[in-house]
């Protein structure tokens, strides 16, 4: 297929810059990361918060989604366990998460592309540690540039993505 | 006026598909009484020159079933669509690329080496491979190339509707045929099955505990199953919370957990993902080392929770690093 | 002694090195440096400071500002002893041992260490025998120091060779190691390379 | 026909994208200008615009005037943390008329200017925000808050001073106040104090009366020697479960007359005195110290023969005439409603033996500063005379600042206080036993009112200062003046020169520090806390009393060191708080919450275990899920398990976040 | 456990009383603690001085040697040297915690054809004795308890800081603790980790002597009459100088100073050349029980 419209030239070269979606729970991790900012931590400017809830709010289907609309890797943060806000939502978080990088070992995507971390609202150098870390770590794997799926044709297949074009 | 003409095509498929059409049983006489078949490979003998000779849009629908990796599919439903007025994906594998679709956790030379080299049963010492052109006394012969993934019907050509299910239910493809006949289609690009997961028509729902919290994941020889309980509930994989209703739950009526061939309802966008979201979710571990032993016992993710979509699912295919994996 | 000694103290901001901090710091052990309270933990826990010419405290301080000429060229840097204390006490974790080395190692590389202080030499020698041999030898090494910074000190120390020798405790012949030594020179060469790679 | 570019509502999208500059907050990383022209070109929006201080009265204004003329249905602004100021501007699109949760913003301050070195890479990041927070609030929808009422009274967690001064003002106020102390009498540390700086008030004579008047408060409910166990419900309706454990006394008959302890078996004490750091005894039936409060003597039943080992002639019980002494007491559970939770838990003392070099435990003669208060108090263990473990008093006396404080290895924070406590102490022994005194600081921290003031003082006192942190205290004698003294080894830095200096008594002004517990109280409250332990603020600048948690607020030092003024107004700070969350008599809910479409749901039950609120039931007739919207609290793990999309939490519904994924990754 | 022996250029040199001690009660302990085959110099102190870099690479070396004797267990690798315990532990940890310094090494060392993944321990053999044997087993080891024996244990400077995690860093007790175990008697003292100057004496006498004859005087005032060293370094500079001592601070002393295994070889009864105590200067027959 030629239609690829996916970035492929920075792919091997030192111009890549991994894109890296975030959700981080409000609680902790959305916290710990403004605390970085009031403490002006400067760290690593790719990754893209997404803010929600809780971590029990983040399923695979949004991490999938971030990786099929262009994201290089996924980095899901939340409150350590025992902490969360809403007592055990982190740990459904975690189950999710363990299965689904199972299915990625199968589907051959790098486990280092997916990270979780539990970061307390008190951990604003946490968020700046792990995001440098992730970032370099996605750095060195490369763009993911995943095959890219024929769209399909038709208005309303039954597995599109969310959105697809739909604000384009 | 004469009955409007009907197609039935198969590309990647089993013939499962073919015998659910059989499966009307009587009312199968009423759907040829009603229908015109004009193409239907597997059962009557019309060629291709045949729907090549036809008018533009001039077969009412088409009934295609199978996924598409070949080229002599890809000529074949595009031909096709443009002799039909409605396209209509039937069965899992033109609806998602069904149990095909598992190819895509292969690179295809790794698949024909697979075949014409390394399985036990072959003997084939000079590693001949089929060619897309051979010259043979008489003439050129040719073979249909394969691509290097398999895809859904939708992700071929545009389709109008699908019926889902591996082999879809009967009573699907009558009210869909009913529908066509009658006119009274719902939007286009409706899967035309009820739009509600299977617990809602599974007869064991009432036995499924409001406090299900799941020990470790069991295969259905692995344990003595209970044929009236939830078989979630007795640590089966049941894709039944994520899957769209319209069988009739009839593998959980055969004591066995269903395994999703009917696909996830409109509201979701990957149907493995959302089923493992719910499943994993209800696991009783909460170390991270019990999490993980517990879900050990899911032997084979993609299998299980993408049997049946593997190319209609977000990720398309198995990632190389190579990127695109050449298709 | 008649009239009085003066001396002129001030230093001109064009005089230091604005880069001497960073490229201290920049090495494994240095990183802490800027952190530096000058609470004195160092200086009073070091067994040595009494005979330097700067506590290791100021020495953190004029590293930090620059003063790369006094810095490199005071005797506290070749008087550490490497016992750690500094850098286990200290509050603010700054490895101090380490910043010693590396500030030995930078006078070592602008020659600007004392011309006959054993130490540098000591510490070159010795470098010398393992290079060749894949071992130190005590002996050899120091008996090469002394020729070369103060031979006349040479008898001096005869007698404690010689009841070394008597008690076994000194070898004559030159200790090798098992194997290859050639191993030890091409993985120091090695070294070489990979750092060029790396910078 | 599920992901159409219309607004859920039906309505086209008239989107308003507002970038602020934070003065030069953002403007100085983030190219401004730059991000409103992308912001302008997006799909749906109408009009961008760029202002100073977007929260201020003028830039709300321009927001308000925008949706009035440009007739906006969606506002996008550009600017902090929406942890701050989400509802600063949702008030300002509700002022001009607009449902104020069509809005979300962009948090290009926090995450992007105050993070990100260069400024190229800061407004690329800025714009990818930008389209997100567009994308997704086209996705918005039109939402209530709910109201709830609240209970009116408030619990107060620790009676030191803070505890103390925040119950006052409440109760004050006419509010019916639970205090709940784990000693067994209110005052804290404050109650362990001699003096007070700068002032050198006697700490006792300021703080009894105020202990008398909790004591007598009608609208105090004081709990000594109780715990918290339970803390359920949430802002406005909190549900507490106290632990109050047996004093064996009776507290209402109790006249603290003292014939019970003067008649006890044990002719002398054999308990270490905790009020007095273990520097005295007491038996096993006791009065904490004359001025407890409650006025109470109690038993400790590890102690006590009866209650350990069941025998003893009981001469306490046949002492008392009031008939007071109850062996049979038992620990009680009380449960109670609250709408508000003041935590004054306070702080412990660090552990001086954890830094062996200062051989606190090893010689006798080094003191921790707590100790030596109790040594100067009339009322201690000596009645104030300065005698050392070894019965001398000590001529040359040095003190240590900052053991266990400013010290990666143990805390790396400044614990505040140690500096002016240092300098009383200094001052109490030039004057009280004319010693030497040497203290050795590593920076002087005499900050507040009056306090440089004092230090001054102090210098005249003829008190000798040391600037540098000393290496080790040590009994090893180097000179003939050093046999038999503690010898300090420090660098004076000022000097720089290494000395030693031998004395007879070294005093360890030890680090506050966070409570061993901490973290599970913090977790019963589900509050945070910072790296160092201290119970985490919501805002350290604008909200240093609140707490994540909506309804429970702090006071005193368990948020981070204090001294007892900074306490006393902080305890003011949150008893105001309290009270202007309970009296208003109710309390919004973020609409966040989560909700099924019951003709989508199949009942597959999956959601109903994974609530940890309950909020989830099965409705037996439709065979559906329903979410009770007054216990759903807004988590959205039912609706991240929901496999078949038919749960979807308002505000962060699938498409919403889509839409922010989308938004993210596909602009810029 | 499995152990490797690692002893360093000096205990086959100035420290041979302690190779020969150390191996005896290995053997009397029942240990197995095979010289690691083909070991170099660790670099000590002086090779940090030089170049950074490479004084790391050399002591990585023998780690890399040490895990190809890896079996199913990591290998315990024994450093009785002070200076090659603390390069060895050193270079462990700056590889874990320095990318870069990882990367080079890990290099170099491939380009000769060796491997490294961090899986060695390095133990003192103090932390070995205590902690892996046990005190018990040493107790019942004691042939000859040594009574009245007044032992000034002293650690030194690099074996319990600032890598080591088995004993206190300001106040270490597992050597008086094997002791007194011995029927020595340990003697409380301040200076127990004290630097001795070691590296000093050779190039800035004064210091250097200075230093030791501080540790030795102090010791002496707490009552010691024989002091124990865990260092080949801190043992020669105590005792070799201690004639030097007396001419410089004009005071007598005359304070045996051991290997700490030297003792305990005396109270398992060992034979005195066995565990070199004819290498001694001053002699430890004055000191009870060590005759």
């Amino acid at each position: 297929m030629s239609n690829l419209s996916l970035p492929q030239a920075a792919a091997g070269n030192g111009g890549f810059e991994p894109r890296i979606v975030a959700f981080f729970c409000n609680w902790c991790t959305y916290t710990a990361s403004d605390l970085a900012g009031i403490s002006r931590m400067t760290y690593a400017p790719n990754t893209r918060v997404i803010r929600v809830m809780c971590s029990g709010r983040i399923e695979p289907q949004l991490i999938l989604a971030a990786l099929r609309k262009g994201a290089d890797g996924v980095l899901i943060g939340g409150c350590h366990p025992g902490d969360c806000h809403y007592q055990v939502g982190n740990y459904k978080c975690l189950r999710r998460f363990k299965l689904l990088k199972r299915y990625f070992e199968q589907m051959g995507i790098e486990p280092e592309r997916v990270r979780l971390e539990w970061i307390a609202a008190s951990e604003g150098d946490k968020v700046q540690k792990v995001t440098n870390e992730m970032v370099e770590q996605v750095r060195k794997l490369g763009p993911l540039n995943l095959a890219e799926a024929p769209k399909p044709h038709h208005q309303a297949a039954a597995c599109a993505v969310a959105a697809e074009g739909a604000v384009s | 006026m004469s009955k409007p003409k009907a197609g039935f095509y198969w590309c990647a498929s089993c013939g499962g598909c073919e015998e659910s059409v059989v499966d009307l049983a009587e009312d199968l006489i009423a759907v040829v009484t009603a229908i015109d078949f004009v193409f239907f490979p597997c059962a009557m003998d019309f060629k291709r020159e045949d729907v090549e000779a036809m008018k533009d849009g001039e077969i009412a629908v088409c009934f295609i079933n199978g996924a598409v990796r070949s080229s002599e599919q890809f000529e074949m439903v595009e031909l096709l669509r443009k002799k039909s007025q409605l396209i209509i994906a039937y069965g899992s594998c033109a609806h998602m690329g069904g149990i095909p679709g598992l190819a895509n956790l292969y690179d295809l030379e790794s698949i024909l080496k697979r075949v014409y080299t390394e399985t036990e049963s072959t003997d084939n010492p000079s590693g001949t491979r089929p060619l897309p052109q051979t010259t043979v006394p008489g003439g050129k012969l040719t073979l249909p190339t394969l691509d290097e993934s398999v895809k859904s019907l939708d992700q071929v050509i545009p389709v109008d509707y699908y019926i889902p299910g591996c082999p879809p239910p009967t009573p699907l493809l009558k009210a869909a045929v009913e529908a066509v006949l009658s006119g009274k289609l719902p939007p286009k690009g409706t899967v035309l099955a009820p739009d509600i997961a299977l617990c809602k028509e599974c007869p064991r729902i009432d036995s499924k505990p409001e406090d299900l919290a799941i020990k470790a994941f069991k295969r259905p020889h692995e344990i003595d199953i209970d044929p009236e309980k939830c078989l979630l509930a007795q640590g089966l994989l049941c894709l039944g919370p994520g899957t769209r209703s319209g069988c009739g739950a009839a593998c959980i009526k055969g004591n066995m957990p269903c395994t999703g061939c009917l696909g996830p309802v409109s509201r979701v966008h990957d149907h493995g993902g959302a089923t493992m979201a719910a499943l994993a979710s209800l696991l009783e571990a909460t170390e991270e080392d019990q999490i993980v032993s517990a879900i050990e016992s899911v032997p084979d993710p993609v299998g299980t929770f993408y049997r049946y979509g593997v190319p209609g699912s977000l990720l398309f295919r198995k990632h190389t690093t190579s990127g695109n994996g050449g298709h | 002694m008649s009239s009085l000694q003066i001396q002129v103290r001030i230093k001109h901001q064009e005089e230091l090195d604005p880069d001497f901090a960073n490229s201290i710091a920049a090495l494994p052990g240095g990183e802490n440096l800027s952190r530096c309270i000058q609470c004195g933990t160092c200086s009073s826990t070091c067994p040595v400071s009494l005979y330097m010419d700067y506590t290791p405290r100021r020495i953190i301080a004029m590293t930090r500002a620059g003063f790369k000429q006094e810095v490199l060229a005071s005797n506290t840097i070749w008087l550490c002893a490497s016992c750690y204390e500094c850098t286990v006490d200290c509050p603010r974790e700054i490895k101090v041992t380490d910043i010693m080395y590396a500030l030995k190692r930078r006078a070592m590389e602008e020659k600007v260490y004392p011309k006959r202080f054993p130490t540098p030499v000591l510490a070159k020698e010795f470098f010398k025998s393992v290079l060749k041999t894949g071992r130190s030898n005590e002996g050899l090494t120091v008996t090469w120091m002394i020729l070369k910074t103060a031979p006349l000190n040479m008898l001096k120390q005869m007698g404690l060779g010689l009841k070394l020798l008597l008690r076994g405790r000194m070898a004559l012949g030159v200790e090798k190691m098992e194997g290859d030594p050639t191993q030890i020179r091409r993985l120091m060469e090695q070294v070489e390379v990979e750092e060029k790679k790396t910078h | 026909m599920f992901m159409e570019n219309k607004a859920s509502d039906g309505e086209q999208p008239r989107v308003g994208v507002y970038v602020c500059y934070c003065g030069m907050n953002i403007a100085s990383k983030v190219d401004v200008e730059a991000l409103r022209q992308f912001a302008e070109k997006l799909p749906n929006v109408v009009v961008s615009r760029t202002y100073k201080f977007m929260c201020s009265d003028p830039g709300q204004e321009l927001i308000a005037q925008d949706i009035k003329e440009q007739k906006l249905n969606r506002i996008v602004v550009a600017s902090c943390s929406p942890l701050l100021h989400d509802a600063t501007f949702r008030k300002a699109c509700a002022k001009a008329g607009l449902n104020p949760f069509y809005f979300t913003m962009a948090n290009i301050r926090e995450q992007v200017s105050w993070v990100t070195a260069n400024s190229a890479a800061a407004t690329k990041k800025a714009k990818a925000l930008v389209a997100a927070a567009v994308a997704r609030v086209a996705m918005h929808e039109a939402l209530e808050k709910k109201r709830v009422p609240v209970h009116a009274d408030v619990m107060v967690v620790g009676a030191g001073i803070s505890g103390i001064h925040a119950a006052l003002l409440l109760a004050n106020a006419g509010k019916k106040v639970y205090l709940v102390e784990r000693e067994p009498s209110i005052g804290g540390h404050m109650g362990q104090l001699d003096k007070t700086f700068p002032t050198l008030d006697c700490s006792a004579c300021i703080l009894t009366p105020k202990m008398s008047e909790v004591k007598n408060h009608p609208n105090i409910t004081l709990w000594t020697l109780s715990d918290v166990q339970e803390v359920s419900g949430f802002s406005g309706n909190f549900k507490v479960k106290v632990k109050r454990n047996p004093r064996f006394v009776k507290l209402e008959l109790c006249v603290a007359c003292g014939q019970c302890v003067e008649a006890c078996v044990f002719k002398e004490g054999r308990v270490p005195d905790e009020y007095n750091i273990g520097l005295s005894k007491h038996k096993p039936i006791y009065m904490p110290f004359p001025q407890a409060t409650p006025a109470s003597v109690l038993i400790d039943p590890n102690a006590c023969l009866k209650l350990s080992r069941g025998k003893c002639a009981s001469k306490c019980v046949e002492a008392c005439d009031r008939a007071a002494i109850d062996f049979e007491q038992k620990v009680e559970y009380s449960e109670v409603e609250v709408g508000a939770i003041i935590l004054a838990t306070g702080y412990q003392l660090f552990d001086a033996t954890k830094m062996p070099e200062y051989g606190y435990g090893k010689y006798p003669n080094v003191y921790t500063m707590i100790e030596l208060e109790r040594l100067v108090n009339a009322a201690g263990p000596t009645q104030g005379e300065i005698v050392m473990r070894d019965g001398r008093k000590p001529k040359r006396v040095g003190i240590i600042h900052c053991v266990g404080s400013r010290d990666k290895r143990h805390h790396p924070y400044c614990s505040g206080v140690c500096c002016m406590v240092s300098l009383k102490m200094a001052h109490l022994m030039r004057e009280r036993i004319d010693a030497e005194v040497f203290n050795f600081y590593i920076d002087m921290r005499t900050t507040l009112k009056g306090y440089e003031e004092f230090y001054d003082r102090v210098l005249h006192d003829g008190v000798n200062f040391v600037r540098g942190r000393v290496a080790e205290v040590t009994d090893w004698a180097m000179t003939p003046g050093e046999e038999g003294k503690l010898v300090i080894r420090v660098e004076d830095t000022l000097i720089g020169v290494v000395r030693r200096i031998p004395v007879d008594m070294v005093v360890l002004a030890t680090a506050m520090e966070a409570h061993d517990d901490a973290d599970d109280v913090r977790r019963k409250f589900n509050i945070s806390c910072s790296k160092e332990g201290w119970f985490l603020e919501r805002h350290p600048k604008l909200a240093p009393v609140s707490t994540f948690s909506d309804g429970i607020f702090l006071a005193g030092v368990c948020q981070g060191p204090k001294d007892i003024p900074e306490s006393v107004a902080q305890a003011g700070a949150a008893a105001a708080e309290a009270l202007s969350l309970v009296d208003k008599g109710f309390v919004e809910i973020e609409p966040n919450s989560a909700w099924i479409d019951a003709d989508t749901c199949s009942g597959c039950k999956t959601c109903i275990p994974l609530c940890p609120y309950h909020a989830i039931s099965r409705d037996e007739q439709k065979k559906v899920a329903v979410v009770n919207e007054a216990l759903c609290k807004g988590c959205g793990t039912c609706v991240g398990a929901c496999p078949s999309g038919s749960a979807q939490q308002k505000l962060f519904t699938d498409q919403q976040l889509h839409q922010e994924i989308e938004g993210v990754l596909n602009y810029v | 456990m499995r152990y490797l022996y690692y002893p360093g250029c000096s205990l086959k040199g100035t420290g041979k009383a302690y190779d020969e001690s150390l191996v005896a009660v290995f053997d009397k302990l029942g240990m197995d603690a095979k010289e690691l085959p083909g070991w170099n110099c660790c670099g000590a102190t002086a090779y940090m001085s030089v170049d950074e870099t490479k004084a790391f690479a050399l002591a990585a070396r023998n780690l890399a040697l040490a895990e190809q004797e890896n079996g199913s267990d990591p290998i315990h690798l024994i450093a009785p040297c002070a200076a090659c315990y603390l390069v060895l532990n050193k270079v462990q940890k700056y590889m874990a915690e320095y990318g870069h310094l990882r990367e080079v090494i890990a290099n170099s060392l491939k380009a000769v054809g060796l491997n490294y993944h961090g899986t060695v321990k390095v133990r003192h053999p103090l932390d070995v004795f205590v902690n892996d044997i046990g005190l018990d087993k040493i107790k019942a080891a004691v042939s000859h308890p040594l009574k009245g024996l007044k032992v000034a244990s002293y650690y030194g400077c690099q074996v319990v800081r600032p890598y080591a995690e088995f004993d206190d860093q300001y106040n270490p007790q597992t050597m008086d603790q094997l002791m007194n175990a011995l029927g020595a008697d340990a003697v409380d003292w301040p200076l127990k980790t004290r630097c001795c100057g070691g590296t000093l004496t050779g190039t800035v006498e004064e210091a250097g002597l200075r230093m030791s004859y501080i540790l030795l005087k102090e010791a002496s005032k707490r009552g010691a009459n024989i002091m124990a060293t865990a260092c080949p370094l801190c043992q020669f500079n105590l005792e070799c100088y201690q004639g030097k001592m007396r001419g410089t601070f004009g005071d007598s002393i005359d304070l045996p100073v051991a290997f700490f295994t030297q003792i305990m070889g005396r109270a398992f009864g060992l034979e005195a050349k066995r565990i070199g105590l004819q290498r001694l200067f001053v002699p430890v027959k004055a000191a009870p029980a060590m005759a």
